[in-house]
């Protein structure tokens, strides 16, 4: 009797114990759910939306003409079938780099002027901003990049090879962190983009507002980091390698759902 | 009716046959693909081009399939051949050099100023546990908590550890002299890191009085 | 090229964003109070609103995540069920200035707000009831902040 | 001029939950850049929000605010139609003032 009570206070006990003690993962996802309300992404949707509309650059017009894939000024579902092919420029395009070409042909920006200035500064945070908004506009659609193509398959095989091609000072490639299953860097959860990684994650997520350094990172911003951290040379803004990875990310979440903007550490 | 799927079937089958034909082919995608690689990047910073180029270690591993087994068996032998030795036979330094170190992951991006080791970080705890107070690490690799204690290691002097200390120094050295497409960086041989450095990670992981081993 | 601008974001760690040593601007407002956030206690900074010492309370909660993976955006609560607050306050104690924010409340509102501040390192956080009657009521929380990412 | 605002105020009952969004660099005046140079804080230092003209909240606040700050209060007696105005003052002495109407 007595030994019993004994192991019902110690199990007790025990409990409490787990209880008080909150995991570090545990803590992480309390402190990611307190950010989701109240997405600074937010702010930079409202002035991509105003962008869109709005008459400027040498021939002030606006980009309600722009074709992003489903027709002239339809915005809508673009966001979840690209990267893709464009007849007019006869190449795989991906959002900004569309963006930029639509800036340059209906508004007569300088894409070449626009490609070469730093993120988060003049016209390319513009583009941010528009593809902040026209992410937004897909937000709860499925990923599905056309593939039907050949330079859009070409685009895939690109991707891929770009995907596990390792160089630089430290041998890495995207597969050095982003090749399996459940792995981390630091407490960050690293996707495995080789295939699906599931709703609302990897290519499913950005652009995404980066609380780090409270900047709006764009996929091509995403990518162009990834590289300086593998301590590769820089990426051309919508360069071949870039826009091949996207459509290799993309073809594989195919299905997934996305969140766009999301928000990030 | 089942003839005539039959025949649709034929046609697209033959349809996929000839497209098939006119694509290019893997090797041809490859070197396509190697060429495009190169002429999206530039120069930035003490990030150059040159940093395209690969080595045998580095283009092997560079696909979903590993290397076969004698192009890995040479990758290995040619990263143990790489392996400098600490002068005067002086593998341990300080402990404390060397949780900072593992805590930095700075260095040779092009936001950084200089190729010296001096300016770089060991990177370790993005990829290992090491410390157990340090909640915040990554998983890539195994971890290494009471790495010297696991290994009965209570006087990293002494020459029945000899074995274990100097596998550890190749493993920082040139993680490919025992694993051809280990994930890890080449510390020594990339000169990320230098001797002292080295001395200094060695001693966090096999120092008896290292946090790592308590 | 690289801009200023590019290398601050790159380079900055969050303990960079707070660094030490350094000195707060002379206000464009004149009501806002440059004594309180110049202030480097709980204590001080209560004093410079012109309040008594303060004293711990349960009717004061704090609120705020166990674990911040960013000190730079920590989500804080500060709220009370007692009738009668003229001010709630925010703070930090190991950030370089203490004081976040002062919240003047009205009978319009219900005393219990939230902000997202920065945090230099991992610490406590105090939400502090300045009541009409003078007593001056706290709440403590203790907040671990993370290092995240490549660290470069 | 400063972006402006996204304030969301949405009423349960007679009470209305506002939620407000600023675009601010907050920047703390401690950081240095490449140079080595400081750079000059620049944040908001007073926040004043109104329902129906009549100021129901003002803050200050410090440096250590979040860039692009964020800020959550609730409102008495508020219901869907009314208006909810935000107003800030930063220390270079800017401001921006964006409404929204409670739903």
């Amino acid at each position: 009797m007595r030994t019993r009570t004994l192991i019902g206070l110690a199990t007790l006990a025990l409990c409490t114990g787990a209880q008080a003690q909150k995991s570090t993962a545990d803590g992480i996802a309390e402190y990611r759910k307190m950010l989701e309300d109240g997405n600074p992404a937010e702010l930079f949707e409202a002035k991509g939306e105003a962008l869109w509309s709005q008459k400027r650059g040498p021939k002030n017009a606006s980009l309600e003409k722009c074709d992003l894939g489903q027709g002239p000024g339809v915005v809508k579902g673009a966001f979840v079938t690209l990267p893709r092919y464009f007849p007019d420029t006869q190449r795989v395009q991906d959002l900004e780099s569309r963006l930029v070409t639509c800036m340059a042909t209906l508004q007569g920006f300088d894409a070449a002027e626009i490609a070469k200035t730093p993120f988060g500064r003049g016209e390319m945070a513009n583009v941010t901003a528009l593809a902040t908004w026209i992410a937004a506009s897909s937000r709860g659609m499925r990923f599905n990049l056309p593939q039907g193509n050949a330079a859009e398959r070409e685009s895939y095989e690109v991707g891929k090879r770009a995907f596990f091609y390792r160089g630089g000072t430290h041998d890495f490639s995207c597969a050095s962190c982003h090749g399996e299953e459940g792995k981390r860097i630091r407490l960050q959860d690293l996707p495995n983009l080789t295939k699906n990684p599931g709703d609302g994650i990897g290519f499913a997520a950005w652009p995404a507002y980066r609380v780090s350094n409270g900047q709006m990172w764009s996929m091509q911003l995403r990518l162009n980091d990834c590289f300086r951290q593998q301590r590769f040379p820089y990426p051309g803004f919508g360069s071949e390698v870039t826009i091949a990875l996207a459509t290799y990310m993309g073809v594989n979440a195919k299905g997934a759902e996305s969140i766009a903007p999301a928000i990030k550490r | 009716m089942k003839k005539l799927r039959l025949l649709a079937g034929g046609t697209l089958a033959a349809a996929l046959l000839a497209g098939c034909a006119t694509g290019p082919s893997p090797a041809e995608m490859d070197a396509k693909a190697n060429q495009l690689i190169k002429s999206s990047f530039r120069d930035q910073g003490i990030a150059k081009t040159d940093r395209l180029a690969q080595d045998l270690g580095q283009s092997a591993c560079s696909s979903d399939k590993a290397p076969d087994d004698a192009t890995a068996d040479k990758i290995m032998a040619e990263a143990l051949f790489t392996v400098k030795w600490p002068a005067g036979g002086q593998f341990i330094g300080d402990w404390r050099t060397g949780e900072r170190l593992a805590q930095d992951g700075r260095g040779m991006t092009w936001t950084d100023n200089s190729t010296d080791p001096k300016s770089n970080g060991g990177n370790c705890y993005n990829c290992h546990q090491i410390d157990k107070k340090e909640i915040s690490y990554g998983t890539i690799g195994p971890s290494l908590w009471n790495y010297g204690k696991n290994r009965g290691i209570t006087d990293p002097a002494a020459p029945a550890t000899a074995p274990i200390v100097q596998y550890t120094w190749v493993k920082l050295w040139n993680s490919k002299a025992y694993s051809a497409c280990s994930n890890m960086p080449r510390f020594g041989h990339k000169g990320l890191l230098d001797e002292q450095q080295l001395r200094d990670i060695m001693a966090l992981l096999l120092d008896p009085k290292s946090p790592v081993n308590q | 090229m690289q801009t200023r601008r590019e290398m601050l974001a790159r380079s900055a760690t969050v303990a960079g964003l707070l660094a030490a040593a350094g000195f707060l601007p002379t206000s464009a407002l004149a009501a806002w109070p440059q004594a309180a956030f110049d202030a480097k206690t709980l204590a001080d900074a209560v004093k410079a609103l012109g309040g008594s010492a303060p004293v711990e309370s349960k009717d004061v909660s704090i609120t705020g995540p166990d674990i911040a993976e960013n000190g730079a955006v920590v989500p804080l609560g500060c709220a009370t069920t007692l009738p009668g607050v003229k001010r709630l306050l925010l703070l930090v104690e190991k950030n370089p200035n203490v004081l976040a924010a002062v919240f003047n409340v009205t009978d319009a509102i219900e005393t219990n707000l939230s902000t997202r501040t920065k945090m230099g390192q991992s610490s406590n956080v105090f939400a502090v009831a300045m009541m009409g009657d003078g007593k001056v009521l706290y709440a403590a929380k203790e907040i671990k902040v993370t290092l995240g990412g490549c660290g470069g | 001029m400063a972006d402006p605002m996204r304030i969301r105020a949405q009423a349960a009952g007679d009470k209305t939950t506002v939620r407000v969004l600023m675009s601010h660099e907050m920047e703390t005046g401690q950081r240095k850049d490449s140079a080595g140079k400081v750079i000059p804080a620049w944040f908001i230092q007073e926040v004043t929000a109104t329902h129906n003209g009549k100021t129901v909240l003002t803050a200050d606040w410090g440096p250590s605010i979040s860039k692009n700050p964020f800020l959550q209060f609730v409102v008495k007696g508020a219901k869907a139609g009314d208006k909810i105005a935000i107003t800030w003052v930063d220390n270079k002495g800017d401001k921006r003032t964006d409404e929204a109407t409670v739903s």
